[in-house]
């Protein structure tokens, strides 16, 4: 799916594919955190959008 | 058939938001809403006439006016689907979106000075109580009245209060109910409308004959209404179609060149023996 | 009769830009279809848009009006749609005839779409006659004329090196003076057109349809087709849409998008009851539609102005005039 | 006329006269000389409409569905495409291979009929084959109870991952403006869904009564839905090329699905979809040694 992601131009640091069972809290929390810290700097996705 | 929307100029399709003032539980999946605005009543509809109600965010559908008092509109909705899924859940004070009135209502003068047959089954009793309470209002200009009306159990009955007091106390009118399936305390008959009705055998001599409810029982009624040698100029359906604008302008709701939001949703069945068979 | 040099056409498109905006044929990633003129704008004056200028005037998607979510208190808030006035330069007579039977549906009967009504009057039509119809077209067979479109304001013909314009409204005539500096007078013949190869008879196929409603013909043509809305929504006359709403957040927009006779959910009612189940009666009403119901409901207006767009564009290869054709073969009661 | 044709009308009058099937579905000529088109044959005088020429391009897998109640069998002509569209619906448990009766056709590759409707009938040899005929890897068909005329030769005329490979060198601003422009154009007819072989599900998730996507017709639902139809068929895409052809709007549809059957290719290992009905599928089932980049 990143593949695809990256095929129809969603920039690749924009995701990230983790694997995180249900059970895994903290890990969970901890990948959330880590990857809006990342996506922050690059400010609002304007792909995708509606109609823009 | 009256178009005079209050805001001529804007668009047909905005709704008066008005708000829900009661909600009647009728039976475990039927809810009577009473309906007003602002300035009262959204709209004065005759017998038989539709309106939009709205939700938003979630849709807009259409339902017959069961009856109506000085200033509010009734609704009788059963939860069939996710408009009514929401409608069934919302409490007395919400906000709700209504235009109308659509249609062209129950044929008054085919009535007038004739006897009629009411034949109701399950919530197609909801269009059919609006022309009974017609009646009770202007009762001179009709002649007997004959309620027959069915439904799943005793308690999918609708409009108990109408049907085992108020209408009781009206002149020369009878009222028949029966179930498909009764339970302990139930008094009344069992079995279908069909066969009910034709045990009752009303005399098709200066009668109406007016009819709503599942495809399948209108199926069997209108055989029965033909076997008591009623004319299908005597007998007068209301049909559901799937309508999304009201105002016939989306295409959706034809049968033939006929549009139910326009031209109906009231026929006669010899209107309907003209229409090509896709209801 | 006035006529432009072809090689005057942008300087003219430009100068009517000013005040109002033109829309003009274009052909976008390899469809056609009328986009907002830009200079150096290459026009696709040859054959037909594959999207019809109906778009311009019932859009496919179309906000109605905004809302607050209905809780206590609930709102809705008309949208200013203030539309200012637009040119349809380069409409083929054809689609001028479409938007009279969109008028038709959408201006009489009780009510009016004011939607479609504010287009309908700030738009002005130049209209552009097709000298040589393309094989798919049959507009004649509908009575239509492909070189003039009565009610276009402004009817122009292909003349060569120029284009010879005639004003059939005041609007029209407005137009044409306001750009008398590009414009000399032509006195010459107006150029003589070919008839459209694709002819069907379609005189009295109301009548002939009427009692063909459980006609067996039905079937065999309903077959092959995929059941999607290609068909319908290219087509300049068809106008079934469906209302919904799109909600962000505590807000809200009404809005109504194209819809199609052909599928499913299309006549499918609460507690599952679908008068058109299957493949064959939603194909039959496609066509009963075009070619009895519209002329019944409407004295006599036609459903199809034989643009052809369905014919080019169906996966299968369901073509309307044979369609016609199969329906005067098979005998009215089998 | 070629003896392909010969040899198909005499098989459905056989078939026909002997009751062995109740319908023969092939192709006819349809109006002009670049429509073939399907028809559906059930009296054996009929079988002489039948044709085999160069623009047969028409897959009639998706057809079949219509028939599978039927109570007897159906024959149907398939050229490679075909044959593997048939193979999906059998290995999706939507049509009964007994229930179906396949003569097989060699495929040559067909003309592309819109150009061919440019050139007209004069300039016939000028025009090329369909985008999908470039990049067919089995041009004969892989399942078939009779074959018409004999094999024709392999050979492959693109590599189908060819222009995936030279898109993906693109940047992801020109990319996400590429798909962007594409489905700005799509006008929702859902030809490309209802032409599919592999979408057969008995009710579909673009259905309007489930709100997963909104009908208005905007850039991000467009490809919302041409994204997520192509994962849906991920794996089960037997690349026959119809959702392009089928296309009102021209959008380059098989792009979506060649770029996932390449990364299928490299991550689980070659496979191409409808070849064989008892195969496992790439996505429907697990290998303990599966890539698993994101673990």
């Amino acid at each position: 799916m990143q593949r695809m992601l990256e095929f129809v131009g969603i920039d690749p640091e924009r995701f990230q594919a983790r694997w995180v069972s249900g059970s895994e809290s903290v890990k969970f929390a901890t990948v959330i955190e880590e990857l809006t810290e990342q996506i922050r700097p690059l400010g609002p996705n304007r792909k995708l959008r509606d109609g823009e | 058939m009256c178009n005079c929307d209050d805001n001529h100029g804007a668009s047909p399709l905005l709704p008066v938001v008005g708000k829900v003032i009661k909600i009647v539980e009728e039976t475990p999946d039927v809810k009577t809403f009473h309906v007003t605005s602002d300035e009262g009543k959204p709209f004065t509809p005759m017998p038989g006439q539709l309106g939009m109600v709205s939700l938003l965010p979630v849709g807009e559908a259409m339902f017959s006016v069961t009856t109506q008092g000085p200033d509010h509109l009734e609704f009788a909705i059963k939860k069939a689907g996710t408009l009514t899924g929401v409608l069934h859940e919302i409490e007395v004070g919400q906000a709700i979106g209504v235009r109308g009135p659509y249609g062209n209502g129950f044929p008054i003068d085919l009535f007038k000075g004739k006897d009629i047959v009411f034949i109701g089954g399950g919530i197609g009793l909801a269009p059919v109580r609006s022309m009974i309470n017609y009646c009770v209002e202007n009762r001179d200009n009709f002649g007997k009245l004959n309620i027959i009306y069915g439904a799943r159990s005793p308690e999918d009955l609708c409009f108990k209060e109408d049907l085992f007091e108020n209408w009781l106390k009206v002149r020369d009118t009878q009222v028949h109910v029966t179930v498909d399936k009764g339970d302990d305390n139930w008094k009344g008959n069992v079995g279908f409308v069909p066969a009910f009705l034709e045990e009752i055998n009303p005399t098709p001599e200066n009668t109406i004959a007016l009819t709503c409810g599942p495809p399948i029982m209108i199926k069997f009624v209108l055989q029965s209404l033909a076997k008591m040698n009623f004319q299908p100029e005597q007998i007068v359906t209301t049909l559901e179609m799937r309508m999304k604008c009201g105002v016939g302008k989306c295409g959706r709701c034809n049968i033939g060149s006929k549009y139910v939001c326009l031209d109906g949703p009231v026929f006669t069945l010899a209107e309907l023996n003209e229409m090509p068979s896709e209801y | 009769m006035k006529s432009l040099s072809k090689a005057n056409l942008p300087q003219f498109l430009e100068a009517l830009n000013q005040s109002s905006q033109v829309y003009v044929p274009v052909v976008v990633d390899g469809t056609s279809r009328f986009i907002p003129w830009e200079q150096g704008a290459e026009l696709v004056l040859d054959k037909n848009s594959n999207i019809p200028p109906k778009y311009l005037f019932f859009p496919q998607t179309e906000d109605l009006y905004g809302y607050k979510i209905y809780k206590q208190s609930g709102e809705r808030t008309e949208l200013p749609s203030a539309m200012e006035p637009f040119v349809v330069f380069g409409i083929r007579p054809c689609d001028v005839y479409s938007l009279e039977v969109l008028d038709d549906i959408f201006l009489t009967k009780g009510y009016e779409d004011v939607h479609y009504k504010q287009k309908r009057e700030q738009g002005l039509l130049i209209s552009l006659g097709c000298l040589e119809p393309e094989a798919t077209c049959f507009c004649e067979s509908w009575g239509l004329n492909p070189l003039n479109a009565p009610t276009a304001d402004i009817m122009m013909l292909d003349g060569g090196d120029q284009f010879l314009l005639k004003a059939q409204t005041e609007a029209g005539q407005k137009v044409i003076d306001s750009q008398a500096g590009l414009l000399e007078e032509f006195q010459g013949e107006p150029p003589v057109g070919k008839p459209c190869t694709l002819t069907v008879e379609t005189k009295g196929l109301m009548e002939r349809l009427q009692p063909m409603f459980e006609h067996a013909v039905w079937d065999e043509i309903s077959r092959k087709c995929i059941n999607c809305g290609t068909c319908t929504y290219l087509c300049p006359t068809c106008y079934c849409f469906d209302v919904l709403n799109k909600t962000r957040g505590e807000e809200g927009i009404k809005y109504r998008c194209y819809d199609s006779c052909m599928y499913p959910e299309y006549t499918l009612m609460a507690g599952g009851h679908n008068p058109r189940p299957t493949k064959k009666e939603r194909v039959r009403q496609r066509f009963l539609h075009k070619f009895q119901y519209i002329p019944e409901r409407y004295e006599g207006q036609i459903g199809c102005v034989g643009c052809g767009r369905c014919i080019v564009k169906c996966p299968v290869n369901l073509d309307i005039s044979r369609v016609i054709t199969r329906l005067w073969e098979v005998e009215a009661d089998v | 006329m070629n003896q392909q044709t010969a040899r198909m009308r005499e098989i459905a009058r056989e078939l026909l006269e002997k009751k062995e099937v109740e319908m023969v579905i092939g192709w006819e000529k349809g109006t002009f000389f670049y429509n073939s088109t399907p028809v559906f044959i059930t009296k054996p005088e009929d079988a002489d409409k039948l044709i085999w020429d160069d623009y047969c391009a028409v897959n009639f897998a998706k057809l079949l569905m219509d028939y599978r109640y039927l109570d007897g069998k159906v024959a149907v002509f398939v050229k490679g495409c075909d044959a593997r569209g048939v193979n999906r619906l059998i290995q999706d448990l939507v049509i009964k291979r007994e229930k179906i009766y396949l003569i097989g056709m060699p495929c040559p590759g067909m003309k592309d009929a819109k150009i061919a409707a440019k050139l007209g009938q004069e300039k016939e040899a000028e025009v090329p084959l369909e985008g999908k005929c470039l990049y067919c890897t089995h041009p004969n068909p892989v399942i078939y109870d009779v074959l018409i005329g004999d094999e024709v030769p392999v050979e492959i005329r693109e590599d189908r991952f060819a222009r995936i490979k030279e898109f993906e060198e693109k940047s992801s601003d020109e990319k996400a403006q590429f798909w962007a422009s594409q489905y700005d154009r799509c006008i929702r007819c859902y030809a490309c869904r209802n032409v599919c072989p592999a979408c057969n599900c008995r009710s579909c998730v673009f259905d309007q009564n489930q709100d997963w996507l909104e009908r208005a017709v905007d850039r991000s639902g467009n490809q919302f839905y041409g994204l997520v139809r192509a994962f849906h068929v991920a794996g089960r895409c037997i690349e026959c090329g119809e959702c392009e052809r089928a296309c009102p709007m021209g959008i380059p549809i098989m792009l979506l699905k060649h770029k996932i059957s390449k990364d299928i290719n490299e991550l689980f290992g070659e496979y191409e979809a409808g070849l064989d009905p008892e195969g496992d599928l790439p996505l429907g089932m697990y290998k303990a040694d599966d890539p698993d980049e994101f673990m």
